[in-house]
């Protein structure tokens, strides 16, 4: 095996290279040439490619990005601890606690391999927040798939929901929300994002750098082998030689292991809790080029790795492919010499492999050896902080003016609206999401407190005092068709609105922005439209994005997903025993309220989607100091034990809300409507929320939402006596028909 | 009342476990995988999880464990033990329980709220139930269809040893709609539900499964 | 070193769900004609020349294999 | 009425965490000289006589095993 080292590359200057196979652009190569002063190594150009890729260095997304930190006020950056260019955003919740949480995408491995990839999307993103120095508590998953009955989501969606969960579950992490929607845009690239959730002492928080001349580096967790390296393979089959010939195309599947995953996170937090790591790093994508550049280059000096003591698990890897490994479940820490041995003892402790790999040096390279003979000598920072930025071309897609003129104010309206509440509750959108969350653990570690069905997850952090916090994502990628601007914000005003409707605060935001190829400034309009919708609404409702994540090229040919930036609100409840829960019947007599305004609005509603496979018009309006208001309104009556449950109204309307809540509660109710029932009962609204209150507050709770001026409306009562929800005007629909409908479709479509 | 709570690579539900000790006023001491050495206490909890991953077979690595040694000998002489979830899988594994616990039927793994009926209220962890009550506590597991042969199975049978039976659909493909069984001696249970997810209608669907850890409280003194 | 092959099959008599599910879903695929489907583990091990067959019969039954609800046969294949 | 066997392995530059599981536990097991281990799947079928090898491979390669990231072997057996 002949190596590619510097030497060789100063010595063979117009050597050709794969450049192009990696993914690089001829100006981009020429930067790097540019910036080396000479032609790259092989493994020098493996971790370039890698750390300049869309996925790693945000080329494109980068300077819309921008745009949150510009409209973050420091006001809303009050509780932020860590923002967007940490791995993970932490917020300081109280009481001492601080909270990192963060969302990311692993949407084409799941295409490709659904159990693998969703399961090692879940891995990596735990690992994120196990780099903050935080336990790892929670996991949520927003899923999409194509049309629920085609041959490709029967393959990709039973993989992925059993590999969130085989993942999640091993790990002991409770899953406690996400999303299953279904559009024919994401038939062959479903949307598989996984969010996490995590804890610490607010003085725990471990931020990744490398400082400390002398510090040593420590690659802890599994062996690296030949998975993921896909593309860098081309390199591979340059310099590799051996009897066989060349070595084949690697595929770029990861298989995880959440054993080790789990035996990691608890040796991590062993190491945290005996105070010696300097700086902590999770590997990812991008692996050993991403964590090393990034641990330099984010410290205050260079950094010499020796490549040849990475334990392997495949024979002959190259330097290149070393460096390019996406085996999972590995972290890297910066280790002060007088600690290295206790760090190797609690590694033995709990059977981690753990090695030295490097040191931090004095200078402000980093060089990386391969048994002495240097493979790479580059700045950090050109890795991993100055890649390419690209201000792609933008441009409103002609035919938008034409969408938004085609409104569905045409659509035959239907006759039977009683029956529609059936048939809607059926839809594969608004059914239950049991055959899913069944296959997830929600009670691990006894600090779940709420999770599917109800609005958002909640969990107790703190079992002393009760503090907890409470979490939603949410996106209707037709809404954000239509608008992405007001989409974005839509999205936004359900996740808080979610997350209020059980009783917390919403104090901060995370994303996950999955949108086509950014090479079509369509694309590019819709995203840019998006990202500054949601910073706008997040300045409007003073809550800060602290982080996020970006996955283009979702698109199959020409056609691109529906734009679906998906949305995270985390909110805090200072006594999770205050929750409000979704199901209605908890106490005798309540009254049912509607709180918000309902508008005739069925541009890209379920409706429309699901009876007329319609959409065009304008999404629904969004008044996000509505959303506000009713969020205070809601944390009121929850601290003052005057709403004994809550359900928001989002898709599928008042209706959806009113099936649910009483399937959810297992009682019947009786509804009073004024005006147009169709539209009271399916509109889609924003800014509203059913509750149920016990007739002894009733008054309270009127008078305050009336001295508010929130609108409400009494909509009708619960009746423990009834097996039926009835609708005043056009009659009873028993709970055991309509449970038949809810939760029938999933199991009919997968099982 | 000292109870220990064992901790494998891959076990998850021992935090879990520790809490439901402390609820029914006992000490929950912490009891590591590599010792050999059970730190004196009364009782002794196998929580559940994912030990070792569950790679090979559920509990098949973990059984070999130094603690299991020490487990296998106290309850052989009598100590009460109790199996959640992957700690049954490790007690069968361990022959200190019969039979064995295979894939869901479905295939599937399942978390949901499960109606158990209680068969036997004679175990030192069942005696605060009344017999043929219904409790609801969390089912969360891939593997948990009991299987053994039909000698066993009768013999489970006429000697009283099946201790919680599922109610309504079998959720799993169980022999007999078996949910949990107890050794002949007694004071070996292990089950596949999680009582010790059922302690507090704040983080759970009831506080049902605290019962049996008050019984132990009970087994443990009237010992004393 | 050999190459030694463990294979585990659940017992005739126990219930083996997953080989179930295949011969269920073999027909649905348009596959006909396969009337029964069981489904096991397959070990490969490399072993050292000085182990012998008692040695790796106890590892199969003791470890390998549940005895409880598995059968396991042990096999050297080339070395 | 033929019997046929199907190994499905993962590939060999797969992470294989079950078989590296077994690996670890033998030597604390008392059990030595076993250098690795991997884990994979065996499968056995009762087939009609009229279905052929084409359609064995295909029922292999398309269902058995998940080609991405294993490789799998078919044999007939004695009937
Ligand atoms: N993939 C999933 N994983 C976990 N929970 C899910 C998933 N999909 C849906 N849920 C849960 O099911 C419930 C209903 O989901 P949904 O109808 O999308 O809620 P909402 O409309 O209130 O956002 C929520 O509690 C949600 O968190
Ligand atoms: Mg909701």
């Amino acid at each position: 095996m002949s190596i590619d080292t510097v030497k060789n590359a100063e010595a063979t200057p117009d050597q050709e290279q794969p450049y192009k196979e990696l993914g690089l652009k001829d100006d981009e190569y020429a930067r790097i040439k540019e910036i080396l002063q000479r032609r790259p190594t092989d493994a020098e150009l493996a971790m370039y490619s890698v750390m300049w890729s869309e996925h790693c260095s945000y080329k494109s997304s980068k300077v819309h990005l921008k745009y949150f930190g510009d409209t973050t006020t420091d006001e809303m950056r009050a509780k932020m601890l860590a923002g967007i260019g940490e791995n993970a955003g932490v917020v300081d919740i109280g009481d001492g606690w601080a909270v990192t949480f963060k969302a990311e995408s692993h949407n084409h491995p799941s295409y490709v391999e659904p159990y693998q990839g969703a399961a090692t999307g879940v891995g990596g993103i735990v690992r994120d927040i196990l780099a903050m120095g935080a336990r790892p508590l929670a996991v949520m998953d927003p899923l999409r798939f194509g049309k629920p009955d085609a041959e490709d989501t029967k393959r990709v969606l039973p993989g992925i929901v059993a590999g969130v969960g085989g993942y999640g579950n091993c790990l002991g992490l409770p899953n406690i929300g996400g999303e299953v929607v279904f559009d024919e845009s994401y038939q062959g690239n479903p949307l598989v994002n996984a969010l996490c959730v995590g804890a610490m002492r607010v003085e725990d928080l471990h931020l990744a750098h490398a400082s400390g001349t002398g510090n040593k580096v420590i690659l802890y967790g599994a062996r690296t082998g030949l998975d993921g390296i896909g593309g860098v393979s081309v390199l591979a089959s340059e310099t590799f030689d051996d009897s066989a010939g060349k070595r084949k195309k690697l595929p770029s599947v990861q298989v995880g292991d959440p054993f080790t995953e789990k035996v990691l996170i608890e040796c991590s937090l062993e190491l945290f809790e005996k105070g010696i790591v300097v700086g902590i790093q999770d590997l990812g994508g991008a692996g050993l080029s991403c964590a090393t550049s990034e641990l330099a280059s984010a410290g205050d000096g260079g950094m010499h790795v020796w490549l040849d003591r990475v334990p392997l698990r495949a024979k002959n890897m190259t330097p290149a492919e070393i460096l390019s490994s996406e085996s999972q479940e590995r972290m890297c820490a910066v280790v002060e010499p007088a600690n290295v041995e206790a760090f190797m003892e609690v590694c033995r402790k709990w059977d981690v492999i753990a090695t030295e790999i490097g040191e931090v040096t004095d200078g402000d390279r980093l060089v990386i050896t391969y048994h002495d003979e240097v493979v790479v000598d580059v700045p950090p920072r050109t890795v991993a902080h100055e890649g390419p930025v690209y201000h792609r071309p933008i441009q409103r897609p002609a035919d938008q003016d034409e969408l938004q003129a085609n409104t569905p104010d045409s659509l035959e309206r239907p006759e039977n609206v009683l029956e529609l509440i059936k048939i809607m509750a059926a839809s594969p959108n608004l059914a239950s999401k049991k055959w899913v969350t069944q296959q997830y653990d929600r009670y691990v570690r006894g600090g779940t407190v709420l999770a599917q069905p109800s609005d958002g997850g909640m969990i107790r952090i703190d079992e002393e005092t009760g503090r907890g916090v409470a979490l939603s994502t949410d996106c209707n990628g037709r809404y954000t068709k239509l608008d992405p601007y007001e989409g974005a914000k839509l999205a936004l005003a359900e996740a808080y609105r979610n997350v209020a409707a059980t009783g917390a605060t919403p104090v901060a935001v995370t994303n996950c922005l999955n949108f086509g190829s950014p090479e079509d400034p369509g694309v590019m309009w819709q995203f840019e439209q998006a990202v500054k919708g949601l910073a706008d609404g997040c300045a409007e409702l003073g809550i800060p994005v602290t982080g996020g994540n970006v996955s283009f090229y979702n698109q199959t040919g020409t056609t691109a997903i529906l734009p679906t930036p998906v949305v995270g609100v985390l909110g805090v409840i200072d006594d999770v025993r205050r929750r409000i829960p979704t199901g209605i019947g908890a106490e005798a007599g309540e009254t049912l309220l509607l709180l918000g305004e309902t508008r005739d609005e069925f541009g890209g509603s379920e409706w429309a989607h699901h009876v007329h496979g319609h959409l065009g018009g304008l999404p629904p309006k969004v008044d996000l100091q509505r959303e506000k208001l009713l969020g205070q309104v809601l944390v009121a009556g929850s601290r003052d034990g005057m709403v004994s449950a809550a359900h928001d109204l989002s898709e599928g309307g008042l209706a959806q809300t009113l099936v649910e809540t009483c399937l959810i509660g297992e009682v019947g109710a009786r509804v009073f409507l004024q005006g147009d029932l169709f539209t009271e009962l399916f509109s889609e609204s924003a800014g509203r929320v059913l509750v149920a209150v016990p007739r002894t507050e009733e008054q309270r709770f009127t008078d305050m939402c009336t001295a508010r001026r929130l609108p409400w409306r009494k909509v009708g009562v619960v009746d423990p006596g009834s097996k039926a929800l009835e609708i005043q005007g056009l009659g009873e629909l028993p709970l055991d028909e309509l449970r038949e409908a809810w939760e029938g479709t999933l199991p009919a479509l997968f099982d | 009342m000292r109870v220990g709570v064992i901790t494998f690579p891959g076990t998850l539900d021992d935090v879990d476990a520790q809490r439901a000790v402390r609820y029914a006023d006992g000490e929950a001491v912490p009891l590591w995988h590599g010792d050999h050495d059970l730190k004196g206490v009364d009782a002794v909890i196998v929580p559940g999880g994912f030990s070792y991953g569950d790679y090979l077979r559920c509990g098949a690595i973990a059984r070999f464990a130094p603690v299991m040694q020490e487990v296998i000998e106290a309850a052989h002489k009598g100590m009460p033990v109790l199996g959640i979830c992957n700690g049954f899988q490790i007690l069968a594994e361990a022959h200190l329980l019969p039979g064995a616990l295979v894939r869901n039927h479905k295939l599937h793994f399942v978390c949901r709220d499960q109606w158990l009926a209680v068969e036997n209220n004679t175990t030192p962890w069942t005696t605060r139930y009344d017999k043929g009550a219904e409790i609801l506590v969390p089912l969360k597991s891939g593997e948990g269809g009991y299987q053994a042969d039909q000698k066993t199975l009768d013999e489970l049978e006429g000697e009283n040893r099946v201790v919680f039976r599922y109610v309504g659909e079998n959720p799993n493909g169980s022999r007999n709609n078996i949910a949990g069984i107890t050794n002949a001696r007694g004071n070996v249970v292990g089950l596949m539900p999680h009582p010790e997810h059922a302690i507090d209608a704040l983080t759970g669907p009831t506080d049902d499964g605290l019962g049996m850890f008050l019984s132990l409280l009970d087994a443990v003194q009237v010992k004393a | 070193m050999a190459r030694v092959v463990v294979d585990v099959m659940p017992k005739p008599e126990i219930l083996d769900p997953q080989g179930q599910a295949v011969a269920n879903a073999l027909p649905r695929l348009g596959f006909d004609g396969i009337t029964a489907v069981r489904q096991g583990k397959h070990f490969e091990l490399e072993v050292a020349d000085d182990v012998d067959d008692a040695t790796l019969a106890k590892i199969a039954e003791t470890f390998l294999a549940n005895p409880v609800i598995e059968d396991w046969t042990v096999r050297r294949v080339e070395a």
